[in-house]
């Protein structure tokens, strides 16, 4: 049972990295700054998802889990809208520009 | 399991690096903030990482506190983009009392 | 090994991203980096087994601290650029503090092994205090002066803000004021953001008795939702002399002093607590400073009064 | 090792009167911001006395019992907890704290009372709560015995006095006051480091437990030159003096004398603490030594500076660079070659009534130059003609505390310099005394210079001039009277210094001299530098007429001073550049560290 | 070498860093960051301090880091005075150099 769990783990986390890995290349490849925000916090959100999968299923206390589930919640929230703000600002930079 | 976790660890934050490392040599722009959004997001998931791989769950109120002041940090850096202070007052002059 | 490694890997990007901050050119970029380099740090202080530390890093470090440079990155944009520093005073400068830090590694490895720790005494004493956390402990019980008169210097840093008021117009409110974007999207933020960031601040403080956390910063969580909540324009800055406003920057020190002069009373000395009411006086303690701490934050970071009426 | 059980580690009788000292002003700060408006002023005016009445005691009961106090906050023990201790140089340092304090509130009711018909005021409303943080914050630094808790009472001693220097909020004094919080905020977080790594090697911060403790190994050595230089650059010690003069005569009278008379005296309280206390044994000759040439320096450096100031504030300011100087050569003449060690004999004794002498004077010099700059407008020396006669009491005051300054008798400064020349490193090393002579003779000649320029009668034209309450010029006068008399008052007290210290031999020696000390050739040599000081106002005087006369002959030829006092103020100008000045921090710490380094 | 002795390094490195900013930076507010940063390093002291003293079954002495709470609030204390102190000054004179005011050129201000 535990080498399922942590097999599936091991799965989860990697993806989760390799999304990271892919943000940091959308970062450094994409051409202007709207699609270099949008890959980067679309995609780490992503990796962050999975890696917390990967981790709640190591954890066997329910609370951490629950903490665990919640800084994911949170940061889909915050990042969404700090992205949108953000693009905002971006985009009105822009038109003064 | 405690190695693997760790070395995922590792993995985000070279990809952390890289991509600060890809902000900093740009120049400055508004995209500037995407290394806040970066480490809110990357170092979340460090923090959860080693959270899991040390077996100490207040960590993972670190992971939280750090996204949030990510998100913070990022709003106020909107807030003072040339332009968007348009609603400031101007200090009047009282060069002598 | 591995933990080495990651070790390693952090060491090395703190390092670089600190002389990337002093020498990089541009105003706004050192800033933007120090806010990352403050948020890394997070990650140290948790790898040095400092969580309580580390809460507080990122809180201040990072948050506020990123905030305040920010804002003041923005408002100073169009200042004349300035010269540098000439060339051979640069040189000086850099032998000079190559010396003292190399001087400082050397210290590093001549600390007495094994090192000298409070550790054991703190844990030994915890019972009396009837926390589980040793450095609330240290903080509220062990050192509490320390941390009392702490609070007196943020107040008094608060003063000194406020004394930087428009001569002429007393009271004000803070500069603070919300940009001109303000639209649906920070609204949005402001709307949904604080609600869980003060649930996350309760927690801090409430925690902090027994897990890492606590007054210091449950205060600081709270003081940046304020800030955001003004920032988006939901709430408007409040004059610095409202009533509630004072009573809460003085609520925290002074039921420490209060308590304080208490235990000269019942527990026989300034600041200390009966043994079995302890754990109660000082959760009181951390409420009411989580409060006090979240004023004077928020205050501080606001800035020094402006005339209140708008032009 | 010199003692023999942990000293201090319980709570004596009277130990509460320490947290009282501390705290009172602390309460006084939250309830001014609780209630605001003039309740602000009623309080500082409640408390300031009750804080005197408090060193008072404390000074009593510590004369009573000779024994230092003790309180162990909490009842946590150190090394665990942190504990208060008031010895003899605490007492008397508190008393003088408390007492100029005080002066400083009554002559700052001019100045600092909310107007009528206002709530509120910005200025009242910042400077009495600012007022009591110096005194919370002097009392701590007095008492502290532990040295983390000691950083915090620095702070906030830096936090209450940079306020003060912007406090009229105009351009340069802002600009003064960024300079010296940036300056002070370097000079803590070097402090800072040393405690950690004193920590690191210790495992504790305890001033008696580490006075056993101290080894002089390599970390030890970099902490005392991190923390000495820390402390230096808050205490302005010569070469880091860049933030002083302008912050010093920028701010507000009453602001200025809070800020020259104590706070300044604060760090330079924890350079005492630590080289006395803590590590004795550690700085070697060499690191003594160091600090006397930077305090010989400073005494000639900011006596020539203060000479050739053309504003009253600024003299003083610079004044008050010369006179730190003062405090420093203690450390010279209390190091005992044999003992390879600092001893705490007469040469603490006469620095400690330095910096009591000094408080005094310059807080008086400090009031009688705001009275003239209210009453005048500006405080152009060469444009003070009738002052005199419009201000006799604030320039009686100025004279008066210079006279001290200059080392007159019975001045506390006459005797602490005889104190200083009894200890036995000064019969060798005879120029501490030629340079305390020197010093005095600046002294004498901008005290004469400024003494002359008042006392001429006022030509037609600048008659007019405003009012100034009389309690002012009186609180000055008396500040500078009884800092003219303190040799007097506490010859007999002297001996409470040495109070909980290690070598406390001296009590008895020095009681009986008084007509040693106070001899008629005594008193007929402290004239000496006068004399040579009115030649040189004279000098100076005539240079200054001539110059004034060229410069009316060649209004714009672009002529130059002269060059080589010119030069001087180049040199000045240089120092007080950030790069310059916070070089010269790195380099001291360097060299303390080597020299230090050596001597083990 | 152990993590505490690298970190340690790291804190005697950035405080280098720092201070050769404060030195030599010439806008104040560089300065400031400058000072923030060879705070940390110096913060950076008390974590390596703290972890060595581990024992106990605690992962770090607690006294050193309750003591760097302390100096980090007050660091950001600090900072926050300096930042109004230069943005007031920068409204004014629209400068924001410690450049050494002449307050003794002989203006009567």
């Amino acid at each position: 049972m535990t080498v399922v769990l942590d097999a599936l783990t091991v799965a989860a986390v990697v993806i989760g990295a390799l999304f990271f890995m892919a943000g940091t290349v959308g970062l450094l490849r994409f051409p202007d700054a709207l699609t270099r925000l949008h890959a980067l916090t679309k995609v780490d959100n992503l990796g962050l998802g999975f890696i917390v999968a990967g981790l709640l299923l190591q954890t066997g206390e329910l609370l951490v889990a629950l903490k665990l589930a919640g800084v994911w919640l949170f940061v889909q929230l915050s990042a969404g809208i700090v992205a949108q703000l953000v693009a905002q600002a971006i985009v009105q930079s822009r038109r003064r520009s | 399991m405690t190695d693997f976790l760790v070395l995922a660890a590792c993995f985000v934050m070279a990809m952390v690096a890289l991509g600060l490392i890809g902000i900093a040599v740009r120049g400055p722009g508004v995209d500037l903030i995407l290394a806040v959004q970066l480490i809110g997001s990357g170092g979340t998931a460090i923090l959860l990482l080693l959270a899991v791989a040390t077996e100490t769950p207040p960590i993972i109120d670190v992971a939280l506190m750090l996204a949030l002041l990510a998100a913070f940090a990022a709003v106020a850096f909107v807030a003072s983009m040339p332009g968007a202070t348009g609603g400031k007052v101007e200090v009047a002059d009282d060069s002598r009392p | 090994m591995m933990s080495f490694t990651f070790d390693t890997a952090a060491a090395l990007l703190i390092v670089a991203m600190g002389g990337w901050i002093v020498i990089v050119p541009d105003v706004t970029r050192a800033v933007i980096g120090f806010i990352v380099y403050g948020l890394m740090l997070t990650i140290v202080w948790v790898r040095l087994s400092a969580v309580d530390v580390a809460l507080t890093e990122a809180a201040i470090g990072g948050g506020l601290t990123g905030m305040l440079l920010i804002n003041a990155a923005g408002r100073l944009r169009s200042a004349r650029p300035v010269l540098r520093t000439d060339a051979p005073v640069r040189f000086i400068a850099a032998l000079l503090c190559a010396a003292v830090s190399v001087s400082l590694a050397a210290v590093i490895f001549m600390l007495p092994s094994p090192a000298p720790s409070l550790a054991p005494l703190a844990v030994e004493n915890l019972q009396q205090t009837g926390l589980g956390n040793p450095v609330a402990a240290v903080l509220f019980a062990y050192r509490a002066l320390d941390t009392l008169l702490e609070k007196v210097v943020l107040l008094l840093a608060l003063l000194s803000v406020w004394s930087l008021a428009t001569v002429g117009f007393w009271p004000g409110l803070p500069g603070l004021r919300p940009p001109a974007l303000a639209g649906s999207t920070l609204d949005f933020l402001a709307r949904h953001l604080p609600p869980y960031g003060i649930i996350f601040g309760v927690y801090m403080c409430w925690n902090g008795a027994s897990e890492p956390g606590g007054a210091f910063q449950g205060g600081t969580v709270i003081a940046a939702m304020w800030l955001l909540v003004m920032i988006a324009g939901m709430r408007r800055v409040p004059s610095i002399d409202e009533a509630w406003l004072r009573r809460s920057l003085v609520a925290g020190p002074a039921i420490f002093v209060v308590i304080g002069f208490a235990g000269m009373m019942v527990a026989g000395s300034f600041l200390a607590y009966p043994p079995d009411h302890a754990k109660l006086l000082i959760v009181v303690i951390e409420v009411a400073l989580t409060l006090s701490i979240a004023a004077v934050l928020g205050l501080l970071a606001a800035g020094p009064p402006v005339p209140e009426s708008r032009p | 090792m010199p003692h023999t059980a942990i000293p201090l580690a319980a709570t004596t009788a009277g130990g509460d009167l320490l947290v009282a000292a501390v705290m009172l002003p602390v309460v006084g700060i939250l309830l001014s911001l609780l209630f605001g408006g003039r309740t602000v002023e009623r309080l500082a005016m409640l408390i300031l006395p009750l804080n005197l009445v408090i060193a008072l005691l404390v000074f009593i009961d510590l004369w009573q019992s000779g024994e230092p106090l003790a309180y162990v906050v909490g009842g946590w023990t150190p090394p665990l907890g942190v504990a208060l201790r008031a010895d003899g140089l605490s007492a008397a340092m508190m008393v003088t704290t408390a007492a100029v304090a005080c002066a400083i509130g009554v002559y700052a009711r001019a100045d600092f009372l909310t107007p009528a018909g206002v709530v509120e005021a910005r200025s009242p409303f910042v400077f009495w709560p600012l007022l009591l943080g110096v005194c919370s914050a002097m009392n701590l630094v007095c008492i502290g015995g532990d040295l983390f808790t000691l950083y915090v009472a620095m702070e906030l001693l830096t936090f209450a006095a940079v306020p003060m220097v912007s406090l009229d909020g105009r351009a340069e004094t802002l600009k003064a006051a960024l300079r010296y919080l940036l300056f002070a905020i370097a000079g803590s977080i070097l402090y800072l480091l040393g405690i950690t790594l004193l920590y690191g090697t210790y495992g504790t911060l305890d001033i008696a437990r580490l006075s056993r403790l101290a080894q002089p190994d390599f970390a030890t050595i970099c902490t005392l030159a991190l923390m000495t230089t820390g402390l230096l650059a808050k205490t302005a010690l010569f070469p880091l003096h860049l933030w002083l003069p302008s912050a010093h005569a920028g701010a507000p009278a009453a602001a200025s004398a809070a800020l020259s008379a104590l706070v300044v005296k604060g760090s330079f309280f924890l350079v005492i603490r630590l080289w006395f206390d803590v590590m004795p044994a550690l700085p070697g000759s060499g690191g003594a030594t160091i600090l006397g040439v930077l305090g010989a320096t400073a005494i000639i450096f900011g006596g020539i500076m203060a000479l050739r100031q053309q504003r009253l504030k600024l003299l003083v300011a610079y004044s008050t660079v010369a006179q730190i100087g003062y405090l420093f050569l203690i450390f010279p003449l209390a190091w005992n070659a044999q003992s390879g060690r600092l001893e705490s004999g007469a040469a603490l004794a006469g620095g400690l009534l330095q910096v009591m002498a000094h408080a005094t004077a310059k807080a008086g010099m400090f009031m009688a130059a705001g009275t003239i700059y209210a009453a005048f407008g500006h405080d152009r020396i060469a444009q003070l003609a009738g002052a005199g006669r419009a201000l006799p009491i604030s320039v009686l005051a100025f004279v008066c505390g210079g006279g001290t300054l200059v080392g007159l008798p019975f001045g506390g400064a006459f005797l602490a310099k005889s104190l200083l020349l009894e200890s036995p490193v000064a019969s060798e090393q005879w120029w501490w005394d030629w340079i305390m002579f020197a010093g005095s003779t600046l002294t004498s000649a901008y005290v004469i210079v400024v003494m002359t320029r008042t006392l001429t009668r006022a030509r037609m034209s600048q008659a007019a001039c405003a009012s100034v309450p009389r309690y002012q010029q009186m609180t000055a006068l008396v500040l500078a009277l009884s800092s003219l008399l303190l040799g007097l008052a506490v010859f007999g007290v002297l001996g409470i210094i040495q109070i909980g210290r290690p070598d406390a031999a001296y009590v008895i020696a020095v009681a009986p001299r008084f007509f040693d000390v106070f001899s008629f050739a005594a008193i007929l040599k402290a004239f000496n530098p006068v004399v040579l000081g009115t030649v040189l106002a004279i000098g100076h005087m005539w240079r200054e007429r001539a110059r004034a006369m060229a410069a009316d002959a060649v209004a714009c030829s672009g002529k130059r001073s002269p060059a080589r006092l010119a030069l001087l103020d180049q040199v000045d100008r240089a120092l007080r550049q950030w790069p310059v000045g916070s070089t010269s921090l790195l380099f001291l710490t360097i060299a303390f560290g080597a020299a230090m380094f050596a001597a083990h | 070498m152990s993590g505490e002795a690298l970190f340690g390094l790291v804190g005697a490195a950035v405080i280098g860093i720092g201070l050769f900013g404060l030195v030599t930076n010439a806008d104040a507010l560089r300065k400031l960051l400058a000072f923030n940063v060879l705070s940390s390093g110096v913060f950076l002291f008390f974590g390596v301090v703290a972890r060595r003293g581990a024992a106990a079954g605690l992962g770090g002495d607690p006294v050193p880091q309750a003591l760097v709470i302390t100096a980090i609030v007050v660091a950001f204390a600090a900072t926050a005075m300096a930042i109004a102190l230069l943005t007031r000054l920068f409204d004014r004179t629209g400068s924001a150099t410690l450049g050494d005011s002449s307050t003794d050129e002989g203006g009567d201000a």
